[in-house]
């Protein structure tokens, strides 16, 4: 596997090094840290919002730092959660004494280096809140869902809501109230393989794909035979559809997103059949996001989030 | 038993070299009931935490363990960073202070870090995970006088006893049935550790024959 | 090769219904057409700006319809030209009155088909102007030379511009200055494969990587050996540095451009290398764009554009 | 050789039973040097052009090839499209209002294609395209009395003439010295429609006798 990048180990500092180049107006890198922040931070009498994880997602983590989003995204090395000593870092650095809100995945790792970073926080009187995201409808277990691309509605809605001014109550109330109406769905047909091993994370074969898979090629609920777009779509929208008992007449935001080599020509050849499903059963779709926003390296493959809108949710989403 | 700042040194250092040993080992284990980098979180901490305790002069055990686990807090990430790191450090409370572990404070010290690593994992016996080592080895030196080549053994079986077991907590738990007949990573890095503190008390005991 | 699509024969139709169905507060498909309008076009008083080539690079070029930048995007097969009738369809769409501009790749297909679009429709009486766009440093006869990523520059430059009341001289004007100040040079590691015949569009080895590809994965200068990142950037960057002889002191904006299937994690520690030596060389980076913007369906690999900025230029893009 | 609707219909037809069969090969032959579509390209074309004429009732052969240029403009898209779109639209323009194509008529509307060729690709003898089958063909034409059949023979020597020459236009050119020892497909699809030509004049007199 051919990849652009000079040694393994240097990737994640390379990495973001080039995003602090890139975007000097938005976000600054915090010294001898894995930390993206934005430039204004701390944002005065606004409350704080911290994201992160492994690297390999990009553009999450650090893609959404700026306005109406994140204040800070701390990254870990390749698919593997960030330490707490560097999101206490990036707690220190936005919280504006208004406290700050965690936005974390449903991952072991991440989980718990999030609550230790919130330990940090406390003992040094920062008040955090931690909200973890288990929006995979592939996992049956509620408290065994992972985290995966439906964390972006999050963190879109809660970041613009605290720039109106919620407080941290109110911001981990909405972060849970969001997180509860998204469902996500995955599907891959090619892994990605992470620099320091060079080795794919599973294998599958020409004819085959794989139903629910996470966002670091752990395996999902089933593998199947490939098949043909629009029949792959029903089987990702109906997932998340039941899962949350959308009924007709409702309100939602689609995410259709690419987990990092699937053209978006396919994406949108998928969004097509779930607008078509959606108006078939009389769902409202009010918004779409079509593209990359939580990758895995190179993986094959997409991914459907669902958010379903009340009123709450329209104000600070559309 | 009784290990001084010297032997608790030691330890950490034949740890660090079985981990780097180890290390495709431990990421082969994670493979194919993860993600394939335990080693890789464990040696890029390891690494760190003899450089660590090679510079600093150590009055007593408790600073040297919260150093121990400071590091591997910072720098393991993954699950494995805070289980490890929250271990080391509620043994590092209990140890805060003391030149030397005595038996009795070596069992206090182990009986927080599985605490610890209880409460922050969230997990129980038998879901697949280094807890399956770390109970049977406090269950043992709570019961018996404390005989390092025994406390491997025990270890030992614990981390073997995983292959058969279906995950329930971490990564591994995605793979549902396919996660039997493995052995859990983290179990293996967790014998290690015991493997490493019976080899350098004997290697201490051999020293001093 | 694992493809998302239903029948090969309709992925370009299925592909704009998608676009469609997802933008409806941006652009609307004319009906029984490969084009995509923006839907206030035509805009009162403001020149038309229309682009468009094969598809298999999106998000060229129907994502970048929109205010500030494209009227209308015509979309041919994959990796072939749109037909004139097609163009003309277009043009005829974002007429205001006050003439479009019609910005071509170079490409005999492309240039040919827009020119006898443009003959249909001087035939009706509307005015237009083409802008071939050349600028892809690794031909090097000047009018061989391809249209590439660099093109985006253009729509965004002179899209704004026309927005600001520039008329049809002025804006063909802008787009050759335009056009004038970028370069390209691309790299490719893996070729991406048509729907259509399944096949990828050549083959390369595990350690070999192909230096200034096409975006139809046409060949370039030269097949070496893979490199690692710093120096595949050093010789994609000198060559489009040398290439427009940027001096010291000079103000340029970046595109570091991912052909579809390279992680951004990769393209960002390409960017990375980029800011360091432009910053070496005491040449300013006034703006860095870093994603994909103009693919060559799943092709490995990256390309990076430069525009030398002048006043003017800056005025536009900043 | 007097064309009439009829033959010329029968011309078009056969045209595209042999682009249909050859569409693969075309298309393999654009591989090397191209981007793999000219065989589709064409296929998507006269499949269309059949269902256009077929639906029609012409009465002079002006229209009939006007209905076959803007079929091809508008479907074929690439390269081949406006090329030949505007060589058969030439034509037409000549044949306009005659129900049958006279010898002279012949050459002129020949004359009228290659000079919209030479315009519309800005390419010359000797560039590796489909010119170098059409202008000997039209030297033929020019200079001797029409034989079917040996029109057919300067075709194919134009279009074998191609491998060797290294393109010069079009995406073949981006292959420099690699394009040579290579047949251009622009080149060989013109053969074709010269074979079809033939070929359908053939049977016509076949008929006839
Ligand atoms: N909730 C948990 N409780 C106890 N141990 C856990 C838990 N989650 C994971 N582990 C342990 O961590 C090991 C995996 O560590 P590692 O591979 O370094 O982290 P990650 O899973 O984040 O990649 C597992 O083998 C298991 O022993
Ligand atoms: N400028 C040109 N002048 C004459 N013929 C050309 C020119 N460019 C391309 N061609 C012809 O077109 C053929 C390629 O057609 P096709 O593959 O359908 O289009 P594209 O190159 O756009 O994919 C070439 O083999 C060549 O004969
Ligand atoms: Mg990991
Ligand atoms: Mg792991
Ligand atoms: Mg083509
Ligand atoms: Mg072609």
């Amino acid at each position: 596997m051919k990849k652009i990048i000079n040694r393994p180990e240097n990737v994640v500092d390379e990495m973001l090094e080039g995003m602090a180049a890139a975007h000097p107006d938005t976000l600054k890198r915090l010294p001898d840290s894995n930390v993206l922040v934005r430039n204004e931070a701390p944002v005065l009498g606004k409350v704080g919002l911290v994201s992160g994880g492994g690297s390999g997602h990009e553009p999450a983590h650090a893609g959404f730092v700026g306005e109406n989003m994140l204040d800070a995204a701390v990254a870990g090395e390749v698919f593997t959660s960030p330490t707490p000593d560097q999101i206490f870092e990036a707690v220190k650095a936005v919280d504006s004494g208004n406290g700050v809100l965690l936005i974390v995945k449903n991952y072991s790792g991440d989980v718990m280096n999030f609550e230790m970073a919130a330990e940090m926080a406390e003992a040094e009187g920062i008040r955090t809140e931690q909200v973890v995201i288990k929006d995979d409808a592939a996992v049956e277990k509620e408290d065994d869902r992972r985290g995966v691309a439906g964390t972006i509605f999050v963190h879109k809605i809660v970041g613009t809501a605290v720039e109106e001014g919620l407080n941290l109550d109110e911001a981990a109330e909405l972060a849970r109230h969001t997180a509860e109406n998204v469902r996500s769905m995955g599907v891959s047909l090619k892994p990605g393989v992470v620099p320091a091993s060079g080795q794919p994370g599973f294998t599958l074969q020409e004819d085959e794909m794989e139903l629910g898979t996470g966002i670091h090629g752990e395996p999902g609920m089933e593998r199947k035979p490939m098949q043909e777009a629009d029949r792959l779509t029903e089987e990702l929208l109906e997932k998340v559809l039941d899962d949350m008992d959308v009924a007709a007449g409702e309100d939602v935001a689609i995410m259709t997103n690419g987990q990092g080599s699937t053209p978006l020509m396919e994406l949108y050849i998928v969004h097509r059949k779930v607008a078509q499903m959606l108006k078939e059963r009389n769902i409202h779709l009010k918004q779409s996001m079509v593209g990359e926003y939580m990758t895995s390296l190179e993986m094959a493959g997409c991914s459907l989030s669902i958010l379903r809108l009340d009123e709450t949710l329209k104000k600070y989403l559309l | 038993m009784n290990l001084s700042v010297e032997d608790v040194k030691r330890w950490m250092h034949v740890s660090n070299q079985k981990i780097q040993e180890n290390k495709e080992y431990l990421s082969e284990l994670d493979q194919p009931i993860g993600d394939g980098d335990h080693g890789h979180n464990l040696g890029r901490g390891f690494e760190e935490v003899v450089k660590k305790i090679e510079r600093e002069d150590y009055q007593e055990i408790g600073a040297l363990m919260k150093d121990v686990a400071m590091t591997l807090i910072s720098k393991v990430g993954g699950a494995a960073g805070p289980l490890y790191g929250t271990a080391f450090l509620k043994a590092a409370d209990e140890w805060k202070g003391s030149p030397t572990i005595t038996e009795e404070l070596f069992i206090q010290g182990l009986e927080a870090a599985v605490e610890g690593l209880r409460t922050r994992g969230k997990a129980d016996r038998g879901e697949k995970t280094l807890i399956d080592v770390w109970v049977p080895v406090l269950d043992y030196v709570q019961n018996h006088d404390i005989q390092p080549f025994e406390l491997k053994g025990i270890a030992k079986e614990g981390m073997q006893s995983t292959n058969g077991m279906q995950a329930k907590k971490g990564r591994a738990a995605y793979f549902r049935e396919a996660s039997t007949s493995h052995i859990d990573p983290g179990a293996y890095s967790s014998y290690l550790l015991f493997e490493a503190l019976y080899e350098s008390v004997n290697i201490e005991e051999g020293a001093h024959d």
